[in-house]
Parts: structure tokens; C-alpha cells; sequence
């Protein structure tokens, strides 16, 4: 690890359909919360940080420049960064390079998407390569179902035990959303829900996936030194870790998936982890999609191989189970893309702050964060904890 | 009442004119005559489909041309009943993993000839592991799309 | 400053139309020189850092996916940041926070650009907001030529004067291309030439706009001790500034030009530099325009207010003169957008290091090298030097 | 002999709904009845066009609507004689930014009621501190080009 970083102030906009705003507006919600939150104004932001998916899901491709009053960038040094849906890990993690350098003392770190804007599949096709990958992509939940279809047949899990677990994750979120503000869908579903609605890449329906949301998100990261003076209670940066891997779709495995599992593993190392289930408090996971959270759940070390159905049905993950996951609702209640990794780490930071309001998981002092890009080809993990 | 909001609807449309190279355009090229072609790393021994000007594991560019089988397994497989903008298949369809015989990775593409009107037959027919077989196009543009889609076998 | 960085090897394409290749392989050309140039291989390297323009310019939204395999960040971590033209400075100043956090030791940077795929000039529309400024954009000639307008008149530059000596900048770049092996344009022109060619954006011509290219750049970052380990001649980071500006164009005064100057007054304070024009040797300023290329000097401290158009007359920062400027021939003669940042930079260092073959000048030992994005919001600067 | 390498040309297309959000659809209804509004703001009293919902400089939310003079003077220009993809009007054509009376930047416009085909006359009729004022489209859609151009005053 290098200097010591803490998040010293977190902010979120409600998220969902905001057509009320328009997108610098959105942004300068997030922002406004964060610095009220850590207690600082602008003058004292010394480099900024935005991160969006692929620039064109809005159609404005420098959004850096389009929200340069709204994050207050105008005399700073500003950085965008984007690597799809792990884009909110990533931004997280420059801003903790950026303090860690010495370069700045306090970093503001922006992520924000409106996907009532465009068109999230059309954009998420445009990720693929023209020739060979874009027309069998079918948006995200072609690949990501593949891959939970591998998955399952990899460790023989039977369809009827894959189907109720993740119905039973699906149902679980909607719960835990009920209890988070900035959620954007917060509705209970029922088991019968969701292995009832209607199919979107067999057999994900739509119960199983994510909401296309409007939502911003704004984290501040200081300098050791500097979050000590101002904060009292800063979130500690233990842990980052963060892979990529091939760029053809059919060249990797992603039943195992080395980039989530290596991953964590070295925000672990870092973070001193050994046994993550019982070391870590609360998790917030990446979870787009039901079926693929278990398949994190495994690369993630929460348990072993193939196993996660079974750890999923006994309520492992649950509100008051050993290792909870998601009590925000997760991404699979609020998907903004460019601000969904960075809401994972907010949200953790939170926890470990005791200021998680309703969601809060009881004197939880160490946390996990996590995001996942491209076409499963990104992960990206982040460990804060209470205590430096 | 005047609507306080409002929000304006546009297209933004882009022109591309993406360059093959010289592998990528002897790999479509071989598909005009019915054959997938890939290349074989001198070094490691592993073929990849579609091919490559150099090896992604060993980073040289020391490779062989070789024809590939057009028969091959499924790894993985999912029908898609949901339509997106910039799709070119009307669903519902199938698109799956499949890993060509004696290849050391998987290709993407579609899965066709079967009736999917019954989920659980389609389940019972694309399994992992399942046979299937390129299925080609009668009119062929040097495009990917040159194989119509894979079909299973027997 | 942080931690010392220095960087270890440099690469480039041979740029220009390079229909010949596909996007990836043009990008692997540029590591694989770099590489060697460095003396490493691809397992040396613990991180990757990406750039490009607006990620719509070649139509593949996720870059970072695509080149996987071309810049070996499979199994690494992998960035992607993009800021418009001064991309290539913003991912060499986050290679700098990177290694300089501790958190690496040696972190590949690329940028790269195929323009020959895509429409520059309607990629660039793109980058303006929808409602306001997009229809009245006229991609980047039509705002850098009204800055200079705007600049003439405020400091009462007669026509004349200014047509003459953004002529001569066009020629000295020209003849300095003929010496850079990489350049794309390499055709000498005259000064009749460059005042009788067809206009783009009155009073600006053909030549003095630069071409678009297709191109890649590597650049490896080391930290200090790493680099004192394993290299004999590094070149040192002793200063990064960067700022942003305003999203509406019409808000700021670009005759000063804020972004620019203070971007580079940062990286003077860090470099200890007083009297740029005395103390550096070389300089590599990001020139797409002619006529811009004087607002930088004065921004930059080469001249003061006004007067760039006689320092340029008298020869200061031709080959040979008081400040050689861009003896690579510059952004004027090549310009694949995300790279060309990086390129400056790639060329500071050769210079400071004695390895910029025919294009060398003399003994420098302290670089200033520059670029610019968005439509005028973005400046970074980095100057390089021989001894840490 | 063979090409040895192709390119493939296409075209991306992609949808937008973009969100006006309060403030700027109020502009926008403003521009319909030929009033161009701007936003002042009450901490430091700077005058904005487009109507801004902050302060760029101050970052709070307290402003007051104004409506803006209609003539102003031009800061800067350019004729463009170049076309590009995407541009909505045929070279040649002049560009300028136009600081409207009393406010505290400038907007961005075409410039026109001038004759282009005599650059020197052009030069001498647009320069800095030019007088110019708003000519409105007959047709008005509540968008940016309900202002046709500026044109110059006298
Ligand atoms: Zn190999
Ligand atoms: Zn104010």
C-alpha cells in the first residue's frame, strides 16, 4: 500500500427517472451532498475525478467539460475516467492514487450516468468490436447470461436450485432497497415474482436484472494527514485491486473468472484478509444480475466453488445472515452505470462510518466494495475500513 | 398548465471506416469460401479463432495459418427474448459460446435450425458440450455474418 | 511533489494513414517499441494506463477492451482516461500519481488514435453540448480560430503581422517533420504556400491546421528507485500542472487563457522553474493551430503578452534559436488525437535523454511538454528533465 | 493480385432523449416568444446567458430571471468555409461569440444579413465591439435556432 487515503464525505442524488433535471444538474446533487457531508466547500477540492460509462450513452462524449461548474472543476485539475460498469471502482481508485502521490490533499471523485437519456443496450453494443463480438451481444444480459449458464453447468447446479436462489437474491434486494432513500426501485417482489416474469435471455427474466437508472454519486477522498484534521470519523482505504482480461468474449473462463478472483485478492492481501467471510462485515457487490452475484460470491472467496446456491438458500448473504450483501439493494435496484461502482464504495463507507441509517449493518468496521465492466472483462474491489 | 420540463428527442448518427488488417482480412476472406481460419501460435502451440496477427498469451507474432474444423461443441448458450435497439436478429434467437474442434478458445455467434417454440426441448437439445455445425450463408460478404449460424448436429 | 517518477522507454508508430493494420495492431506497434526501448517485457509491468479521444471516434466505445491483448493488461490493472486532445498529458500525469502512490512500480502508458475510421470534425461536434454550442461548433477550427481572433484584438496584433509569423511556424515545423522519422507529414512548404492555401476558418488556412493521423504512443513510468535499478538515463517528472475551465466557451477569456497558463505555473512552481524561456531547453507545445501556438508562448511565460508574433519573427523558438519549440515538427504535422499529448511528452524525453536522433537538440536537460482538449477547457503540462 | 487488406464502412446510430430539466426549458419557452432570458445571480450579481439553475462561480442556487437585451456586440468571429459531417448549415458561413448588453459572457451564434463574397468588406464590417442584434426564425421551435443569426446594427 502507499500513503494512507481516507473517504472523508460521501453524497448521492435520488436516483431513477430524473427527466426533471437536466444532466449537469443531476451531477451537482451529488456533489453539493458530499461536501456537505464532509463539512468542506469547494476551495477545498485540489483535483477532480469523473467517471461515466462509455462517453456516447448521453450523447454528449466529454462530459468532464459539460459538468464543469457542476463538480466545481474551473481552475482544478480534472481527470475522466471510464471503464464501463467498473467505471465507479476505478474512479475510486485514481482519487486514491491522486492523494496518495502527494499531488493533492483532497480529491472530489465523480460518477454519473442518465440513462434515461439513450439507449443503455444500443451504447453497451458499441463496447463490443465491429467485426466479430457486436451482433451476438444481445446488450449485457446476453454475455452475462452465457456466463451464468456456464457457470451452472460447470459445477452441475440443477436449474431448479439456480432458479430459487436467485429469486431468493432478487427478492432479498428489493427488501433491502425498501430501506435505502436513493434507491431507485423500491418495490417488494415475491419468490413467485420472479420466477414468473417475463424472460429476457432465458433464464434471466426480468426480476433478475438491473433498472435502467438516472443517479449520481460523489465520494471524497483526502490525504491521511489531512483526513485526520478534518474528519472524525473517515472511512480507511485498506484494500484495492483491480484486473482485466482478454478482449475476445469466447477466450476466457468465466465460470472461474480470474479478473473478479484476483481482484479480490489482492485488495485482500493488502487489507490483511484472510478468511473474507468471517473477516468482513458487510459487502457491497456488484450485482446487475442475480445469477452472476453468485458466481462473485465464489470469485470473492465468501465460499467455495459452486457452492453459492446452497449458501444463498440457508441466507448466508441476507439482512442478519453472516455475511450481509447488498443492504442498499444493491445494484440490482439502482443502476446508474457511470455511478453504480462508485455508490458500491459510498455505500461501504457508510457502513463503516455507522452512518448508514436504516441499511446500517450493526457495528460493521470492515467492508467490502466491488464493480464489474465491459463484458465481463473488468473487476474492480475496494476494502475501507473504520480503523487506519 | 405549462409542462415545467422538457426533454428534446434526437439521433446522433456516426460514419465509420474500420481497417481488417491483413489477418482479419484473410480470416473474412476464408469465410467467402467456406472455410474459418485461425492461427496457430509457434510458441505455445494454443489456435485461436477468428485469428490473430499475434499470440494474446505470448505477445509474438510468430503464428501459422491453419483451417479450423467447422464442428464444434457449445460451451454456453442463452435465447434472447428481449429486443434491443442495434440488434440484427429479430428475437426470439439463440446466441451461444462454441468452441470449434481442436481450437484453444470459443467463438460467438448464433444458434439455428431448431424449433423454439418449447423451452424445455430447447433445453434438452443445447447443452454443454452439445454437437454443433457451421451452417453457411448462400450469399456471402466477407463478413461474420457469412456463417449463417451454427446448427446442432444429428 | 510526490515520490520521484521518472520515465524509462518511449515507443511511437510510424504514423500516418495505417489502413494497413487494424486498431489493436497499430496500438501494439507502439508498446512492443517501447518495451525495448525500456529493456523490459510485458511482465515487468503492474499496470496499464489508456487514452483516447472521445471513445466514439473509431466507433468502439471501450478501448481499453479492445486493445487488451495489444497492451498486455490482461491479468493487470488496467485505466482508461480520456480529457479530448490533452488525453495524452492526463495519462501520463495519472501514470505519475500511480507510480508515485507506491502502488506500482513500473506502469505502462498509451495513448492512441485511428482517425482514418472515424470523422474527426463530427466526432468533435459530439463533444459540445446538444442544446447551445453543438450546431454552432464547426468541429475544432471554427473555436480555435475565434480565439485567436479574440487574441489579436485584444492585444492589437495588425493582421499582417499575425498572417506572417503563423506562417513562419507553419514552415519551421514543416522542416522540423522532415527530421522525425514518426512524423506523418513530411513535405516542405514555403511561406507563399502556407499564405495562398485554401481557408478552413478565416484568417486560418490549410496549413496552418494540422493533418489526422493515425497513430500510437508508449510511454513507461517508473518510480524512482525502480527506475535508478533498471535504467541508465531516465527522464525525470519534475513538475505536472493541469487545469480545467468553463463549459460554456463564451464565459472565459481566452485572449489569457487561465487553463493554460496557470497549468503550466503549477508546473514551474514544482520544477523550480523561474524564467521559463532562459531556463528550459526545448519545448514540445501540443500546435494543431498556428496562430494558437502563440497564445501558448505567452501563457507559458516564453514572451509576454501580445508580443509572441515578434518573438516568432526573430527566430526564438525555430531550430537553433533562444527556445527550439516542437523540433519533432509537432501537432501541425502529426495528430492522432489521444496520442498526441503523449507523443510531446515521448519527444521531451528523448530530448532529455539524447535520443532524439536527427531532431535532437544540443545538450537539453529541462523539457517543457504541453496539450490541450476539449475546445479550449483543458491544459496539462509536464516538464521532464535529465537529472532527478 | 489480391488486396492483401480491407476496410468496412458503416454507420452507428444511436437515440437520444435529452432533459432539458427547469431552468433551460424556461429559456427555451423564453427564445418561442422572442425574449432571451438569462439568470442573475444574487451573491455576485453576474448576469448569465443561457439562463444558468446555479452560479458558475459562486455554486449556489440563488438566482433571479432577467431578460437580456437582444442587441450586443460581437467579441469574436470566423467565417468557416470548410464542411464537416454534422454541421446543420452549408459553408460559407460566419460564426461568432456575441456578448448581449448587460450580461457577463457570451453566447455562441451565426452572424448574418451579410455579404460573404468580399473577405475584406467581411473584415471591416466584423470586427470586435461590432454592434449586432437578434434576428428571429418566422418558424419558432423552442430550440436555439428560433434566433436565426445576428445580424449587424447600422
Ligand atoms: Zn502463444
Ligand atoms: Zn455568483
Amino acid at each position: 500500500m502507499g500513503k494512507s487515503v481516507a473517504i472523508i464525505g460521501t453524497g448521492q442524488t435520488r436516483h431513477g427517472r430524473r427527466q426533471d433535471v437536466c444532466y449537469p444538474d443531476l451531477v451537482k446533487e451529488a456533489v453539493e451532498a458530499a461536501l456537505e457531508d464532509a463539512g468542506i466547500t469547494l476551495k477545498d477540492v485540489d483535483g477532480v475525478v469523473l467517471g461515466t460509462m462509455p462517453s456516447m450513452m448521453e450523447g454528449v462524449s466529454s462530459t468532464h467539460f459539460y459538468f464543469a461548474e457542476a463538480m466545481g472543476s474551473v481552475g482544478k485539475p480534472v481527470l475522466k475516467v471510464e471503464t464501463c460498469g467498473s467505471t465507479g471502482q476505478s474512479i475510486g481508485h485514481c482519487g486514491f492514487f491522486w492523494a496518495s502521490s502527494g499531488m493533492a490533499d483532497i480529491v472530489l471523485v465523480v460518477g454519473s450516468e442518465k440513462m434515461s437519456e439513450g439507449d443503455g443496450q444500443a451504447t453497451m453494443n458499441t463496447v463490443f468490436d465491429p467485426f466479430f463480438q457486436r451482433t451476438f451481444a444481445a446488450g449485457a444480459p446476453g454475455v452475462f447470461t452465457m456466463q451464468s449458464m456456464e457457470w451452472m453447468y460447470r459445477f452441475k447446479i440443477p436449474e431448479d436450485k439456480g432458479r430459487e436462489a436467485a429469486a431468493m437474491i432478487s427478492v432479498s434486494n428489493h427488501d433491502n432497497a425498501m430501506d435505502n432513500p436513493h434507491a431507485h426501485i423500491r418495490t417488494r417482489v415475491t419468490m413467485d415474482d420472479v420466477k414468473n416474469a417475463r424472460i429476457i435471455t432465458y433464464p434471466v427474466r426480468l426480476l433478475d436484472v438491473c433498472p435502467a437508472s438516472d443517479g449520481a454519486c460523489a465520494v471524497i477522498f483526502a490525504s491521511g494527514d489531512k483526513a485526520k484534521k478534518i474528519c472524525k470519523k473517515p472511512a480507511w482505504v485498506k484494500g484495492i485491486g483491480f484486473r482485466g482480461e482478454e478482449f475476445f468474449y469466447g477466450e476466457s473462463d468465466k465460470a472461474i473468472w480470474m479478473s473478479a478472483t484476483e481482484a479480490a485478492k489482492e485488495a485482500y492481501s493488502q487489507a490483511g484478509i484472510k478468511d473474507p467471510l468471517k473477516e468482513l462485515d458487510v459487502a457491497e457487490v456488484y450485482n446487475p444480475f442475480t445469477y452472476q452475484e453468485m458466481i462473485f460470491y465464489e470469485c470473492f472467496g465468501f465460499c467455495p466453488r459452486g457452492k453459492a446456491p446452497d449458501y444463498v438458500l440457508k441466507g448466508t448473504f441476507k439482512k442478519g445472515g453472516r455475511l450481509p450483501c447488498g443492504p442498499s439493494g444493491g445494484t440490482l435496484c439502482t443502476n446508474p452505470i457511470g455511478a453504480t461502482g462508485l455508490i458500491r464504495m459510498a455505500e461501504a463507507a457508510l457502513q463503516v462510518t455507522g452512518k448508514a441509517g436504516a441499511r446500517q449493518v450493526e457495528g460493521a468496521k470492515l467492508a467490502l466494495s466491488h464493480a464489474m465492466g465491459g463484458v465481463d472483462q473488468f473487476n474492480g474491489v475496494t476494502i475501507l475500513g473504520s480503523e487506519q | 398548465m405549462k409542462k415545467e420540463y422538457r426533454t428534446i428527442i434526437n439521433d446522433v448518427a456516426l460514419p465509420y471506416k474500420w481497417a481488417l488488417g491483413r489477418t482479419w482480412t484473410r480470416f473474412f476472406d476464408g469465410l467467402k469460401e467456406e472455410k474459418i481460419l485461425g492461427t496457430k501460435c509457434l510458441q505455445c502451440g494454443k489456435t485461436f479463432v477468428p485469428a490473430r496477427s499475434f499470440c494474446p498469451d505470448c505477445f509474438v507474432s510468430e503464428m501459422e495459418w491453419v483451417e479450423a474444423a467447422q464442428e464444434g461443441t457449445i460451451v454456453t448458450w442463452t435465447l434472447v427474448d428481449a429486443e434491443y435497439d442495434g440488434q440484427t436478429r429479430k428475437p426470439p434467437y439463440v446466441i451461444a459460446l462454441v468452441k470449434l474442434a481442436g481450437t484453444d478458445c470459443c467463438i460467438n455467434h448464433y444458434v439455428g435450425g431448431i424449433d423454439l417454440s418449447d423451452l424445455k426441448k430447447v433445453r434438452q437439445k443445447l447443452k454443454e458440450g452439445a454437437k454443433v455445425k457451421a451452417v453457411w450463408s448462400p450469399d456471402k460478404k466477407a463478413d461474420i455474418h457469412d456463417i449463417a449460424y451454427f446448427a446442432p448436429v444429428r
